[in-house]
């Protein structure tokens, strides 16, 4: 039996349909689950895809954290049930507080769309067994709140306990601290990424198919269990 | 040194498309009630020299040129 | 070409006024400000004046209204009427020329839906249909940069939605003044912003588009926004409004006052109120809500939900009610009060005019209103029935019970004046042909050729432009096979190997010094760029910018610029399946150089084969297609080295262009082409350089004979390719069967750019200049 | 009805960048000894019912909640 991965769409998710398809080509069902509903339909793990959640009105990701569907998660998340959350997801699990820290606008003040080179820095996580620690990957960026900042205790902590996923190579598009491009919680099931894996996972229509790591690992990890 | 506040709120006559989407978003997180949201901008900004009337001015003339968008926004100003 | 969904703001100049009609000597019946201008009102005060001329009507076309309802028309029908009549609904000075688009069309199997839709439709095959559709919003984007973008993209992307398609991709064509000159800053901030904030918060990829800068652009910048979307042909939605009965469901965001600033002047004049609050005349874009609309309408056309349905673009309520009515049944009854309104004090005038973004309006059987309003409550959309289909041949309309509309729609849709415009040849056209790019003292020794080179990489208009790109979204949907800096945009459709090819080109200062010419060009580029991806061209949409068809200068480019632009789709065999006018582009008297931009849709049967740009294969032949004349007339060598504009453009030759098309697209089907870059702006030259730096591998060409020519010359129907030396051979041969010339350039390999025996420039030294340019104006 | 105000500004300690954007943009169009600019939200809110003191929390409630976020923002709330 292969793996359940849910993917949320929210009004003003854009990426669910892509999320989907890395899930697909990772040899798990995608399942769509609608903000609104109090179900998770017992999937094996969950996806926060990118968008634009409410318009990014308020703030990235401010209103989702709101859904029915997030009090659910953010109890299953709690228990161990593996979650990522990209560009906007990341957002809206910093504003749930299921990962520290915020998401601010980015330094140079412009919508960034590039092809980024990350390390990825951590490669026990959830999401990322399928990674070597301090692999270099390259994979989109696209966001206008892409700038990671958390005070100076919080970063220290993610620091010392390893847990930066993944950081910006070359270039910061946007400001992050530390150059952070992702970041997970204490057990390493949650997972916030603002570049998009999901767009590096066909050679056609991204930059690589270094992305499709994320789900395959996932993917491995629940088929083990 | 000096400080003021401006304010910018989009003219009522426009369309608040991020206060109407909190508005809307509102009873769905348990706040009823609520009958309208409108968001602006709020800036602070400190002036070298004394609160007078050139540097009200001129933080006025920035206020004009930089900080509010005359065609569709409107703001106050006040020193703090 | 549609002719009712231009999403432009009117900006025709008011007429002459009336003063001295009979009606302007009546006394004014004084009348209280609660009273409503009803039917029953205008028969009883039939001289009672209206302020046509302020809302841009000519006293004979006002006598017309008066002639079609046997009455005055109260001040709602004259708002109805004012702007339906508009130049950018009505296409009242074009239309005369935009029937060549029909009557020379080629003949095409592919063509579903023609003009006069919201856009066009076109069958790709594999059970599937693509609508496309590029339009103009230049004057909202002067006003206010960043709304006016944005409403632009927003309104383009409705008119594709109302064809019954999924949008799967923007592109975005824009032109500034001089780039150094600070307005500039502003506009272009605020353009890219606007177009990246909507397109990127609705979940369109930008697959292309171009950047021009120009000072006839200065006060006039334009921005033309193209949508693409993908449907079932037995999917496809039209603007009809059949069926006694059925109802009239307007749906979206709340109705404001925005866009209305004409409307207030119906308002005062009619009602002597005290004060009317101020009317904003720029339309402000909730893109949130566009995304919500789009996913509730393709659910309801999922479901089956609508009989008919049409985007709110100018003219609002106005547009849709008469144009739905006109083509369906032919009556409509609507309750002006049950409009959903987000300002209470909108006046009926008002509603119909106003111009507020995110709206659609929908004819639904009445045993299906009950779901079609739950999906809209599922997607937060609110949606309101505001009246039904009858079989009276009258659109009314009410207003607190009282009748306010009554009309036959049909007169303000379809039956608006038509004008026969005067033109004539610009007086200043003979002298500048006359003072051809001949004169100006060419590029001596090696060094000059190379600075010259590097001058063009780093011009605005030849510069990287991923200043602008990079602020776009190109991978969501996960479909963008091929993007920008790449000659068109590819798409892929369904699950695959199929995808769609799009570009767009438009070059004005060809277009000025020869408009049939330059319209042809436009399209011969467009065309080139889709081909040299491996797409074959199959259908064409275009955006008319010019300046105002009083002026008879203008209305000469205009004529010539359609004509060329509809002989050349002939002659290629792609059918025009929709596009846009804007006229009054100009400042004081001066217009802008005509500019027509022309889109092309191409197919792709395999998008796996797609011939992408870039240099990155070592040791890879380059082989030059095509033939190169020494032609600078309108070139960007003038332009940026001598800032001259004369003489003749490169000569349309659309049989070598079609023929060229055909290699590219066989090469890239046998899987023979490593890269290919067409050459236009900047000549070969400039393609070169944009490959080199794509690819990030240098080359060594041989130019033996002129390469002050070979280098900058913009002869037209050329590329350059890249082919593995194996391959060499059987693209040759494909060349030569189709006729079309072909040479042995130099070979792909090492870290700069290199003429033998002239000169050499590092790809570090040219990746500089090239990506440098934009970021040290606007960064 | 109610009308209450809410400010929401950066903690200190948080970069600015849309405040520093615009004190660097200042000096080019000739503004010159601005020292500092910062940049936030204000929101006016119109609720049913009268300002009283439970309207009041009622708001505090949405600020502290939704309007700011408590890791990067601190607000002020008054009523008008
Ligand atoms: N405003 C824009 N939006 C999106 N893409 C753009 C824009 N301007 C330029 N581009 C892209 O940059 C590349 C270079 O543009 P250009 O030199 O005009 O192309 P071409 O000469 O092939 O027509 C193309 O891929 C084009 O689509
Ligand atoms: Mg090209």
């Amino acid at each position: 039996m292969s793996a359940r991965v849910g993917v949320i769409t929210f009004p003003g998710s854009l990426d669910d349909r892509d999320a989907a398809r890395a899930v697909r080509l990772a040899d798990a069902e995608p399942v769509s689950l609608w903000h609104a509903e109090g179900d998770l339909l017992g999937v094996d793990a969950v996806i926060l895809p990118g968008g634009f959640s409410y318009g990014d009105y308020l703030r990235a990701g401010a209103i989702a954290r709101f859904a029915p569907l997030m009090e659910k998660l953010v109890a299953a998340a709690r228990d161990g049930l593996p979650v990522l959350g990209i560009c906007n997801g990341f957002q809206v699990l910093c504003e749930s507080h299921l990962l520290p820290g915020a998401l601010t606008r980015n330094t140079g003040l412009h919508f960034v769309c590039r092809a980024q080179r990350l390390r990825i820095e951590n490669a026990e996580t959830a999401w990322t067994t399928d990674y070597e620690e301090g692999q270099e990957v390259v994979i989109p960026v696209k966001n206008m709140d892409g700038c990671y900042v958390a005070d100076p205790e919080t970063l220290d902590e993610l620091e010392s306990s390893g847990r930066i996923v993944a950081r910006y190579l070359d270039v910061n598009p946007n400001g992050s601290l530390n150059d952070i491009a992702g970041i997970c919680n204490e057990a390493g099931n949650v997972v916030g990424l603002m570049p998009h894996p999901e767009h590096a996972v066909e050679a056609l229509t991204g930059t690589s198919t270094e992305g499709l790591g994320f789900f395959t690992s996932v993917v491995k990890k629940l088929v083990a269990a | 040194m000096a400080r003021f506040i401006v304010e910018v709120m989009l003219k009522p006559e426009i369309l608040d498309s991020q206060g109407q989407a909190v508005a809307r978003a509102l009873p769905r997180l348990g706040f009823e009630g609520v009958t309208q949201v409108r968001q602006g901008k709020r800036f602070e900004i400190e002036v070298d020299g004394p609160a007078d009337e050139a540097a009200t001015e001129r933080v006025r003339k920035m206020a004009e040129t930089l900080l509010a968008n005359p065609v569709i926004e409107t703001f106050e100003l006040r020193a703090e | 070409m549609s002719e009712q969904s231009s999403n432009e703001s009117g900006v025709e100049p008011t007429g002459a006024g009336s003063a001295g009609s009979a009606e302007a000597a009546t006394e004014p019946t004084p009348v209280r400000p609660a009273e409503v201008d009803s039917v029953a009102r205008a028969a009883q005060t039939p001289e009672l004046p209206l302020p046509y001329a302020e809302l841009g009507m000519k006293d004979d076309e006002y006598a017309r209204v008066r002639e079609i309802l046997g009455r005055r028309p109260t001040s709602a029908e004259l708002a109805i009427y004012s702007v339906m009549w508009s130049e950018h609904c009505s296409y009242k000075s074009s239309r005369v020329h935009l029937r060549q688009f029909g009557d020379k069309a080629p003949q095409s199997d592919a063509l579903l839906v023609g003009m006069g839709e919201n856009a066009g439709v076109v069958d790709v095959g594999n059970g599937w249909a693509v609508t496309f559709k590029i339009e103009s919003h230049n004057h909202p984007s002067y006003v206010e940069p960043y709304q006016g973008a944005a409403t632009g993209v927003g309104g383009i992307v409705r008119d594709i939605i109302s064809m019954g398609a999924r949008p799967v991709a923007v592109m975005d064509s824009l032109r500034f003044g001089p780039p150094d000159a600070p307005d500039t800053r502003r506009v272009l901030d605020g353009v890219v912003r606007g177009v990246g904030g909507y397109g990127n918060c609705l979940g369109l990829p930008n697959i292309g588009g171009e950047v021009v800068f120009d000072d006839c652009y200065a006060a006039n910048p334009l921005v033309n926004a193209l949508c693409v979307g993908v449907l079932k042909p037995e999917g496809i939605k039209r603007a009809i409004a059949p069926g006694p009965g059925n109802k009239v469901i307007l749906f979206g965001a709340g109705t404001g006052p925005d866009g209305i600033g004409g409307a207030s002047v119906l308002a005062s004049a009619t009602f002597d109120e005290e004060s009317q609050a101020k009317r904003p005349s720029v339309q402000v874009g909730d893109p949130f809500m566009e995304k919500l609309l789009t996913e509730c309408c393709l659910e309801i056309f999922d479901e089956d939900l609508v009989v008919g349905i049409q985007d709110l673009g100018a003219a609002g309520v106005s547009c849709a009610t008469t144009e739905l009515a006109a083509a369906g049944t032919g009556g409509m009854d609507i309750d002006l009060n049950t409009v959903p309104l987000r300002d209470p004090t909108l006046r009926p005038e008002e509603i119909l005019m106003s111009e507020s973004q995110e709206r659609m309006m929908a004819v639904v059987e009445p045993a299906k209103v009950e779901r079609f309003l739950e999906v809209c409550a599922k997607w937060d959309v609110p949606a309101t029935v505001i009246g039904e289909v009858t079989d009276t041949g009258r659109l009314r309309m009410t207003w607190h019970g009282e009748t306010i509309v009554d009309i036959p729609p049909g007169t303000a849709a379809d039956e608006g004046p038509v004008y026969e415009r005067p033109y004539e040849v610009p007086a200043d056209l003979a002298q500048l042909q006359a003072d051809g790019p001949g004169r100006l003292p060419r590029p001596a020794t090696p060094e000059d050729l190379r600075n010259t080179v590097l001058w063009l990489a780093g011009s605005p208009n030849l510069a990287d432009k991923s200043f602008v790109t990079s602020q776009y979204d190109r991978f969501v949907l996960g479909n963008t096979v091929l993007a920008m800096p790449e000659d068109a945009g590819l798409i892929r459709i369904g699950d695959g190997p199929q995808g769609i090819a799009l570009a767009t080109d438009g070059n004005g200062r060809y277009a000025r010094l020869d408009p049939y010419a330059g319209a042809q060009l436009a399209l011969s580029e467009a065309y080139r760029n889709v081909a040299t991806t491996g797409a074959r061209p199959l259908a064409v949409t275009n955006c008319l910018n010019f300046g105002s068809p009083e002026d008879p200068g203008v209305m000469w480019q205009f004529a010539r610029a359609v004509e060329g632009l509809a002989d050349a789709c002939q002659a290629l065999g792609v059918p025009v399946t929709g596009g846009n006018v804007s006229f009054y582009n100009q400042t004081g008297t001066t217009p802008i150089n005509p500019t027509p931009v022309i889109g092309v849709l191409g197919v792709h049967d395999d998008v796996n084969r797609r011939v992408p740009m870039s240099f990155n294969v070592e040791g890879t032949t380059l082989l030059l297609l095509g033939e190169t004349r020494p032609e600078f007339g309108g070139s960007e060598w003038a332009h940026v080295v001598f800032q001259h504009l004369g003489g003749l453009p490169p000569r349309v030759d659309l049989a070598a262009e079609a023929a060229l098309a055909s290699v590219l697209v066989a090469g890239a089907r046998e899987g023979v082409l490593n890269a290919a870059h067409d050459l236009s702006d900047g000549g070969l030259s400039q393609s070169l350089v944009e490959s080199c730096l794509r690819g990030g591998l240098g080359c060594v060409v041989d130019l033996p004979d002129d390469p002050f020519t070979e280098l900058f010359s913009e002869s037209v129907a050329r590329a350059v390719v890249a082919v593995y030396p194996e391959h060499e051979e059987r693209v040759t041969a494909l060349a030569q069967a189709a006729g079309v010339p072909v040479r042995r350039l130099g070979t792909v390999g090492g870290d700069a750019f290199e003429v033998a025996g002239l000169f050499s420039i590092p790809l570090s030294e040219l990746r500089e200049v090239h990506q440098g340019a934009l970021p040290a104006l606007f960064g």
